[in-house]
């Protein structure tokens, strides 16, 4: 999406405008907040507070930041090659088969660093089979690409209700999931990276896989900006003619792009699986994949936009529960509503309040570079 | 006969599960071809059918119901027209966001008017749609054959769901015939040729979007007080995607799209049909790949017989005349 | 005593038309018999599990109730570091000292109607729609079918499930086309387990003129004379009682197995629906609860061996 | 009454910080043909469209007919009887001729009336200006040329008095711009104002009554045709002399490089676009493909780089066989020794959203030289970027620059260093000039040269007769996708004019 707008200086570009549409965005749901006769800047409070105030807390942000950057990076990367993958949420779910089938065979042999590894390939192994299909019928048979993906996201619920209730669910169990994992199933939390500032995760699920979301943010990075796949991948994303006359294939790319999509968001599962409830559980996505859509495109599909669109979601999940504990009288629904909110005003309306700022550096530049002439006359 | 009789169930009932599909991918229709996609479908459903719901329920009109929910969609529809056409946003964000709004606002105001859990207090007489009768229905109702096809296919269904099947040919009309449809379809595809031809671009996209809103609005109601008899939280249950889906999957043109919601709502009436029935040959299979199965036929027919749909050329892009 | 009760509901959400509805109902039932106010809280995602029953512990909530059997895993955590708090969970058990674990014998309600239906339908045919096929909505359809199939070896019953997101237990349009497949299919009697989906069953059963049923809480009155009863699962009095019994220091740790024996399950009989129960109706399902509950009756339980033999 | 059809007063647009337009006065008379040059980006197409409505100047004054008016959109200007063909056609191409025509103008809500109108009197102008198109046509299945007309009668339907054209023959061939200028001589001799725009002074010289000079944003001198000459505008134009003949020497023909035997190609609809065309081309001399628009030039050198699979046929490219009717990767087209300019560098040439480094390697991102394994070596992409950009005069000469800042006149001259910089065997380019300002043809006329005396085999194609007979040592004229014709450079324009327009001039002896 180009800017149409005279160009900011970057701290005002990446930094007040994204700011000034945080406020009002929260301004618009703090009217709702007062519309059910509450105190919006009690709930102002305690979202910021409920998502940053404690190391617990923090580290609740930063769990769910860690699933949305996955997701995230996942509708990033198919972005950058013009295509629309709607289907990170289905691609997400079936990544769960390969953490669980990881978890559930070694578990109890093998210690979870050892596991890991393992339960990486499984995730994106998977991720990537489930966005295979949907590629590949994209590159070889045209067949729309958000379609494909919608149907794959309702073909993998039924796939893992089949799975979870038939063939994964311990005999007996009311639950349909897996059985707990043991250690070897439970990934490590991040209390030592808290506590280097002086933080206390409490029982917040913060764990290790975020490290590895923030290096798939950097792996993505790389791919898209200094690999030549990276640069093919661009070229067709920009204009298809121009990547047939450089000889790229289009068909190579839309699968691979798809599968490495599918792969990131497949490896969303190990936050959820090994590092909060060790099972799999139905429907342990929870929409992160829709999440994920609009954390990428607030996040402008760049790794460093997405990340911080990542941790407001966090914010936003951690800090509206806090509200939700804390004020009776907004339900979890509110915070649905200001979600939506935010994705409307920092995401949608992110250009109101372009020209006006715009405007007022055009003057203000204006204004200095005439109060420097008349200093020197 | 029996074999009959069920095939003439299946399709009676293929007609009541597409007909919101096919308001809904109409809606679609109108904004995208005009350049504004829509993801927020769903969202905008969702309000309408919450709004008919409600005011039908405190007004016991059923068209008080309906208005509403137009009245609502709309609203809806000019939130993202004022994103994505005005403030030139990402179109796609836009309409996310509506739909997270709804889904929490329905619920949340439900729960404040009527105390229900976000439910809407059931309907009834009045308040909600009753099935039409065609001339004669009862009098052939016994001919072989013809009767129960005139009988119980074509007759005996809601206001709403003719209306749905006459907006298909009155869409086509719209957008072929008319100096409007010209127009809209002109700027999805080149907003500059329509703007040098002096046709403000934005208000002509506003008024594909409102096109959009009404029929979602339509959409919605026929949810709430036709095939349901009030509001339910989450009711659309994902039909705005699948309506997204078939808009694409009928390449952006009104025929193609009922045909290809017709398809879409026989798939689902199939599938919930042979639940729990074996298959010839297979038998018994498990009900969750019953469950997949319109899916998995959609990507089959996808990739077998449609071919390459090719959007709206200037669809999803903004219009900039000064960068 | 001094309690200061809180209640969780799972993700559908304290208005889903079903149990975690009827938990609430039940907390509110407490709050205007007593006058005492309760906390609660809706989680919005699993994780929020540990996180909502370790805040309400923290702030000295007491008693603490959870609907839903997916609760399990966190409390069994979370109840070892509060020892002295007394919690409750509802359709699951497990197993700690200073949990009452609730569960139910859906199956032995589910029967009750499901003679019911055997014996209101003309068809000999009758039907179950299921909000999504896992283990907890077989126990209900399970019953069903051996109530049904009590009253005559030729009644047949249909089974059919709405969805496999989350969107199955809040679609009654689809519910509502589930149904009417299984009228043309023959059915006249469809008893619905699919929370707010089945909100359409019992409209398209209505619309159509055939009946449907009930479950959890009495529903009779949604389509008055058009619902043939309501399987009651009493959640709502397992809240009560939980609340209740903390209040008068007599809160019971351990499992309880309500059945018809302990009223925690049955059917509902009110003035929607007294015409459509016959004498000859009355009759049979009174036997068939008294024989269940002398045990001579055994209602099998899907979760046994997760097969149903009927 | 006033003898001023338009005068503008101080006109003034700024696009963020780029100032387009400064202060601009301009005075056209009534009934004359006016025209307007300047170098690209110089802000023509921007003050013409603050006329026609489509930008709103920041200041400043527009006069129609005496009258100061103000223009605030496209509305306001056809009332105002201005009509505008655009540089980049405004047409819906997935629609017919006559719905673009009536797009705007339609004169009831319900299209039937307004379409049997339309056809009536799309006919009446049809044949009162002979410009014959086929109402029902597609946009997108008629060549430029043809899309112009459509243009020019959107214009005329609306009955426009004052016709502003912008780079009208960029895309015509000599005969379709005759053909146009008879058109407009027509129209002056009606009565009607012409505003033209073009860089090519030629066609200033023979049909304006006056012209004006714009450069960077100003409106620097206005002549009487009569008064100046070419020479005056083209230093007028750049601030500088230019040079607008190209010198060459004679050419010394090698080994032949590139071999196209019996080729035929069809576009996606399954028309056939090249029918069985031959010919070689060798080191050391520049063939020129001359043609009308549409006549099957760019499907030959598509199918040539392998962008397009062709029907049947062989191409050998430096000793090897080509795949062309199988996959034939552009990639390894280029390893065989393959450069290739091709005539869309908007969409296929460039990457207008990448910074201009990015671009300066598209097509041979695979060359060790700029990666570190699968990575990418940005240093060595940027310095490589940097020496094009110094050899070939880019401006500004920033390689970090996304590609869309740059003017058509420097983004042809990124894609020509990136083609030529490789010294390719073979080097075949589409319409170099296109668009692009006197200054940088002299400037990539002069390469085409160097490279041929290098020993490269060029082959070229342009619709710019000028250019072809300018440039090349031998010509071959496409018509109807097949070769009609070799001739020589001796050739007249007359001659290969006609054998451009399908009339089989005498043949030459020696063919
Ligand atoms: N829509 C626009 N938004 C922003 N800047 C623009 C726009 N159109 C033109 N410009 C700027 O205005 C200047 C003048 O452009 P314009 O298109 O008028 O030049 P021109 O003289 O027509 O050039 P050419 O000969 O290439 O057509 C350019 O430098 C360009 O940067
Ligand atoms: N809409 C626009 N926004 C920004 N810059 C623009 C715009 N239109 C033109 N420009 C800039 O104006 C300059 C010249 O514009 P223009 O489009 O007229 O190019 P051009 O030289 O005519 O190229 P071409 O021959 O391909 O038309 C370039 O710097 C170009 O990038
Ligand atoms: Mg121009
Ligand atoms: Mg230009």
């Amino acid at each position: 999406m180009s800017n149409p707008y005279a160009k900011l200086p970057n701290w005002a570009e990446y930094g007040l405008i994204p700011l000034v549409n945080l406020v009002v965005a929260f301004l618009v749901a703090g009217l709702v907040v007062l519309l059910v006769g509450e105190n919006p800047l009690k709930a102002a409070y305690h979202m910021v507070n409920g998502a940053f105030g404690r190391g617990e807390y923090i580290g609740f942000t930063l769990y769910y930041a860690t699933t949305f950057i996955f997701t995230g990076l996942s509708v990033a990367v198919a972005f950058h090659a013009g295509l629309f993958n709607i289907g990170s949420e289905g691609q997400a779910y079936i990544g769960g088969i390969g953490v669980a089938l990881a978890c559930l065979w070694l578990d109890r042999t093998m210690p979870w660093f050892l596991v890991f590894p393992l339960a990486i390939i499984g995730s994106a192994a998977f991720g990537a089979l489930w966005a295979f299909l949907p590629g590949w019928l994209q590159a070889k048979r045209g067949s729309h690409i958000v379609i494909t993906t919608i149907m794959f996201n309702f073909i993998a619920s039924s796939l893992m209700v089949y799975l979870l209730t038939r063939v994964l669910k311990p005999l007996g169990s009311m639950a349909p999931q897996t059985r707990t994992f043991e250690a070897g199933g439970q990934l490590p939390k991040l209390d030592w990276l808290l506590s280097i500032f002086g933080l206390d995760i409490g029982n917040a699920p913060f764990n290790i896989s975020f490290l590895l979301a923030l290096l798939a943010a950097f792996g993505v990075w790389v791919l898209i900006w200094r690999t030549r796949f990276g640069y093919e991948m661009r070229t067709m994303g920009h204009s298809p003619s121009a990547a047939r006359y450089a000889g790229i294939s289009e068909t190579r790319i839309t699968i691979i792009v798809m599968m490495i999509s599918g792969g990131l968001a497949g490896m969303m599962a190990l936050n959820p699986i090994m590092g909060e409830q060790f099972r799999m559980q139905l429907d342990f996505v929870q929409g992160a994949g829709f999440v994920g859509i609009a954390v990428a495109l607030m996040g402008r599909s760049h790794p460093a936009g997405i990340i911080p669109a990542a941790i407001l979601f966090g914010m936003l999940y951690q800090g509206g529960a806090e509200i939700a504990f804390e004020m009776p009288a907004i339900s979890r629904d509110m915070i649905v509503i200001i979600q939506g909110l935010v994705i409307l005003f920092a995401g949608a309306l992110e250009n109101m309040f372009r020209p006006a700022i715009g405007r007022a550096f055009a003057s203000f530049g204006q204004r200095s570079a005439a109060a420097a002439q008349t200093k020197g006359a | 006969m029996d074999f009959f009789h069920t095939i003439i169930a299946l399709l009676e009932s293929t007609i009541r599960v597409s007909v919101p599909l096919i308001f809904a991918a109409l809606a679609g229709l109108f904004t995208e071809r005009a350049g504004v996609f829509d993801i927020g479908l769903e969202g905008k459903m969702l309000g309408a059918a919450f709004a008919a719901g409600a005011v039908a329920a405190v007004t016991g009109s059923v068209f008080a119901g309906l208005l509403a929910a137009i009245l609502i969609s709309v609203l809806l529809s000019l939130v993202h027209g004022y994103a994505s056409i005005t403030q030139r946003g990402s179109q796609i964000v836009s309409g996310v966001a509506i739909n997270f709004v709804v889904a929490g606002s329905t619920v949340i105001l439900g729960e404040a008017w009527f105390r229900q859990g976000g439910r809407t207090p059931a309907l009834s007489g009045d308040a909600r749609f009753q099935t039409w009768n065609l001339p004669f229905a009862d009098a052939v109702k016994d001919v072989p054959i013809f009767g129960p096809i005139y009988s119980n296919l074509l007759s005996g269904h809601f206001l709403l769901t003719y209306l749905a099947f006459a907006l298909v040919p009155i869409s086509w009309w719209i957008l072929y015939r008319t100096r409007f449809g010209l127009r809209l379809r002109a700027v999805g595809e080149n907003p500059g040729a329509v703007d040098t031809a002096g046709i403000s671009v934005i208000w002509l996209r506003y008024r594909a979007v409102i096109c959009c809103g009404i029929l979602c609005g339509f959409a919605g109601a026929y949810l709430s007080l036709a095939m349901s008899a009030g509001f339910v939280k989450g009711m659309t249950a994902g039909k705005g995607y699948i309506a997204l889906a078939a808009l694409i999957f009928a390449k952006w043109r009104p025929l193609n799209i009922m045909l290809a919601c017709l398809i879409f709502g026989f798939l689902d009436a199939l599938a919930i049909r042979l639940q729990g029935n074996p298959l010839p040959l297979i038998g018994q299979v498990p009900v969750q790949l019953m469950q997949a199965l319109p899916y998995i036929l959609t990507v089959i027919l996808l990739a077998g017989f449609i071919g390459k749909a090719i959007p709206p050329k200037a669809g999803g892009i903004p219009y900039v005349k000064e960068r | 005593a001094d309690v200061k009760p809180a209640i969780i509901y799972d993700l559908g959400g304290k208005f889903d038309k079903s149990f975690n509805e009827a938990a609430f109902n039940g907390a509110e039932k407490f709050k205007t018999e007593t006058g005492i106010e309760y906390r609660e809280f809706e989680i919005a995602n699993d994780a929020q599990r540990e996180q909502a029953l370790r805040r309400f512990a923290g702030d000295g909530n007491n008693p603490i109730v959870m609907a839903g059997f997916s609760w399990a895993a966190a409390l069994e955590k979370v109840s070892v570091e509060y020892p002295d708090i007394k919690f409750a969970i509802i359709d699951m058990v497990v197993d700690k000292p200073n949990v009452k674990s609730v569960v139910f014998k859906e199956q032995e309600g589910s029967y009750l109607v499901g003679v019911l239906a055997g014996m209101a339908s003309k068809s000999k045919t009758v039907s179950f729609v299921g909000g999504m096929d896992i283990p907890l909505i077989h126990k209900f359809a399970c019953g069903y079918v051996g109530g049904a199939k009590s009253t005559g070896a030729d009644v047949k019953v249909l089974e059919a499930y709405t969805g496999t997101t989350p969107d199955a237990w809040n679609d009654p349009v689809k519910g509502g086309e589930i149904a009417k497949s299984q009228f043309d299919q023959g059915s006249d009697v469809v008893y619905h387990a699919a929370g707010g989906t089945g909100v359409g069953v019992l409209q398209a059963a209505a619309d159509a003129g055939k009946l449907g049923i009930g479950v959890d809480s009495n529903q009779n009155g949604m389509q008055p004379g058009k619902v043939l009863t309501s399987m009651l699962k009493r959640v709502d009095v397992a809240v009560y009682e939980s609340f209740m019994s903390a209040k008068d220091d007599k809160f019971a740790f351990g499992i309880s197995n309500l059945g018809l024996k302990e009223d925690g399950v049955g059917y509902a009989v009110d003035d929607n629906n007294k015409a459509l129960i016959t004498p000859e109706m009355q009759a049979a399902v009174d036997k068939a609860k008294a024989d269940i509950i002398a045990g001579t009756v055994q209602v099998h339980d899907y979760m046994s061996d997760e097969a149903c033999p009927y | 009454m006033s003898d001023l059809a338009i005068e503008l007063r101080g006109i003034d647009k700024s696009f963020g910080l780029v100032h387009a337009n400064k202060d601009i006065n301009l005075k056209v008379r009534k009934g004359t043909i006016h025209g307007i040059i300047g170098e690209n980006g110089a802000g023509k197409s921007t003050l013409m469209s603050i006329l026609y409505g489509f930008y709103q100047a920041d200041r400043g004054e527009i006069v129609v007919d005496g009258k100061t008016v103000t223009i605030k959109d496209p509305n306001a200007a056809i009332a105002s009887g201005i009509g505008m063909v655009h540089q980049h056609f405004m047409l819906v191409e997935n629609f017919t001729v006559l719905e673009n025509i009536m797009l705007g103008a339609e004169d009831s809500q319900v299209l039937n009336t307004s379409i049997s109108k339309a056809r009536v009197e799309l006919k009446r102008l049809e044949k009162e200006y002979a410009l014959e198109v086929n109402p029902d046509a597609l946009i997108e299945e008629l060549p430029v040329g043809l899309q112009q007309r459509v243009e020019i009668l959107k214009a005329l339907y609306r009955k426009a008095d004052i016709l502003i054209l912008d780079e009208p023959t960029g895309v015509l061939t000599p005969p379709e711009a005759d053909h146009l200028f008879r058109i407009l001589g027509q129209l002056k001799d009606q009565g009607k104002t012409i505003i033209l725009i073009t860089h090519k002074l030629r066609e200033i010289m023979a049909i304006t009554d006056e012209v004006s000079v714009m450069r960077r944003g100003e409106m620097v001198a206005t002549r009487n045709t009569k008064e100046t000459s070419v020479e005056e505008l083209a230093e007028l134009m750049v601030g500088r002399r230019v040079l607008l003949r190209v010198e060459k020497g004679e050419a010394n023909p090698g080994a032949i490089k590139l071999s196209v035997k019996n080729l035929t190609v069809r576009d996606s609809r399954g028309v056939t676009m090249v029918d069985n065309v031959s010919f070689d081309l060798r080191s050391g001399e520049i063939v020129g493909i001359a043609g009308v628009a549409g006549n099957g030039q760019s499907e030959l050198l598509e199918a040539i780089s392998g962008i397009r699979r062709a029907i049947s046929g062989s191409v050998v490219l430096n000793g090897s066989d080509v795949d062309v009717t199988g996959y034939a990767d552009p990639g390894e087209l280029r390893a065989l020794g393959l450069g290739h300019v091709p005539e869309d560098r908007h969409h296929v040439g460039l990457v207008l959203k990448f910074e201009e480094s990015e671009n300066a390697i598209l097509g041979y991102h695979r060359d060790k030289r700029y990666l570190n394994g699968p990575f990418l070596n940005v240093d060595a992409i940027r310095a490589d970027a940097e020496e094009k950009i110094e050899k070939y005069d880019i401006r500004p000469p920033n390689a970090r620059l996304k590609t869309a800042n740059f003017s058509g006149g420097n983004q042809q001259k990124i894609v020509l260093a990136r083609e030529m910089e490789r010294g390719p065997d073979v080097l075949i380019i589409g319409q170099p000039t296109r668009g692009v300002d006197v200054g940088a043809i002299e400037f990539i006329h002069r390469r085409i040269i160097e490279m041929r005396d290098r020993g490269m085999a060029v082959l070229l194609v342009s619709v710019e007769l000028d250019e072809i007979r300018a440039l090349s040592d031998r010509i071959l004229v496409m018509f109807a996708g097949r070769v009609v014709g070799e001739r020589s450079t001796d050739a007249t324009e007359g001659e290969l004019g006609l054998l451009m327009a399908g009339v089989e001039g005498p043949k030459e002896a020696a063919e």
